[in-house]
């Protein structure tokens, strides 16, 4: 299945778009993700964390991912 | 009120929104743009969010400060895009009977928001730039 | 700036008055009138101040603050006279550069100022009125 | 020697005036004060607490009053 992940702060800078496509077999889990997106984005592992989010909340790395999620790309926060 | 804004915060709108007649105390907390950072000259900050989400997760907060704590009122705004030093980058406000809950909730609000919010900040210093807390090997910054 | 006023507080002139470029954060307390005490409706209150002793205590308290964190600015204003509930009574802002001193520094403030500041208080209820804390045996009012 | 004394919130109500005048022997500390005072005025014994304020300051018990001292009836505080 193919994923269009958002992509904020300094993953969106190193992704170099707000969006990007990431071509996942069906069943992936959030950890399945995130190893395809390291591949694909070397330079997001060394960051000091990298979260994924699922329609909105943070999701654990066993969550299974379906097409219609809506999935997001959270580096280290930095708010207030 | 939960608001993600891209204009000025308006203190006195958040303060009169979580204001109430059967609170004897109104806490605020305002944070505001340094103008340092590691002994840097900081020029401006770039402020990004996650807008949908960052609401969703702040109502969590405020949900389990209600819940922890005996609040009549509370607000939160927190501002996005380009803030100059000085400027206001979020202000929270919680109201309740007595004094020490309204310190104590509004502190585990800013605690947690800054924990858990997905927003964004990059400082822009002069000869450089750097999203705070993102990488590791990079002093911390805190406010 | 340490002000005993008869006029509404202008908190975003307080706040404004604690701020600084080179702090991250700014607390805020501000005391409002509750519409009840004691289970009883309060109609109004009445503050009093020694007014010249309150600023010396209140500079006290702030010079004691002072020491013990670092804070880079500060403001505290009380009002006296005739105040209906949800009227603001106190308004105390200080900032820092990071921000659990803030909170720690503010509350410090408003507990002393409460424990020594030489003002005082009447409650007019309806079919009655009280000295709040003045005499024994009628029941403590805290906000 | 006479002392003019500034009355505050219900010291005010009890004594009936912003200024009381207490009339003390030379050298009077604060605690000879306040029993001069109380005898005056009995319901002032009655409130919570009752601090005396010498020259904007609250003074000990042990202090030694002087004509030109600024004095003022501290009854429990409220503030805030």
């Amino acid at each position: 299945m193919k994923c269009t992940v958002q992509a904020f702060g300094i993953t969106r800078e190193i992704a170099g778009s707000k969006e990007v496509v990431v071509e996942l077999p069906e069943g992936s889990t959030v950890s399945d993700f995130k190893t395809v997106l390291f591949s694909q984005f070397p330079r997001l592992s060394t960051l000091t964390s990298l979260f994924i989010a699922v329609n909105q909340a943070y999701a654990e790395d066993s969550q299974v991912l379906k097409t219609e999620d809506e999935i997001a790309l959270i580096p280290p926060v930095a708010g207030g | 009120m939960i608001k993600i804004t891209p204009k000025p915060i308006d203190i006195q709108k958040v303060i009169d929104t979580a204001s109430s007649l059967g609170a004897g105390a109104v806490n605020v907390f305002i944070g505001t743009v340094r103008n340092t950072a590691h002994g840097k000259k900081v020029l401006w900050l770039e402020y990004e969010a996650y807008e949908a989400m960052a609401v969703a997760e702040i109502r969590k907060i405020i949900d389990e400060a209600s819940h922890r704590w005996p609040l009549l009122g509370w607000a939160v705004s927190h501002r996005i895009g380009t803030l100059k030093p000085g400027e206001v980058s979020v202000a929270i406000a919680v109201s309740s009977p007595h004094r020490r809950d309204s310190f104590e909730a509004c502190q585990f609000i800013i605690d947690t928001l800054k924990e858990k919010a997905p927003i964004w900040k990059k400082e822009i210093f002069e000869g450089g730039e750097e999203w705070v807390s993102a990488q590791p090997n990079v002093a911390k910054v805190y406010n």
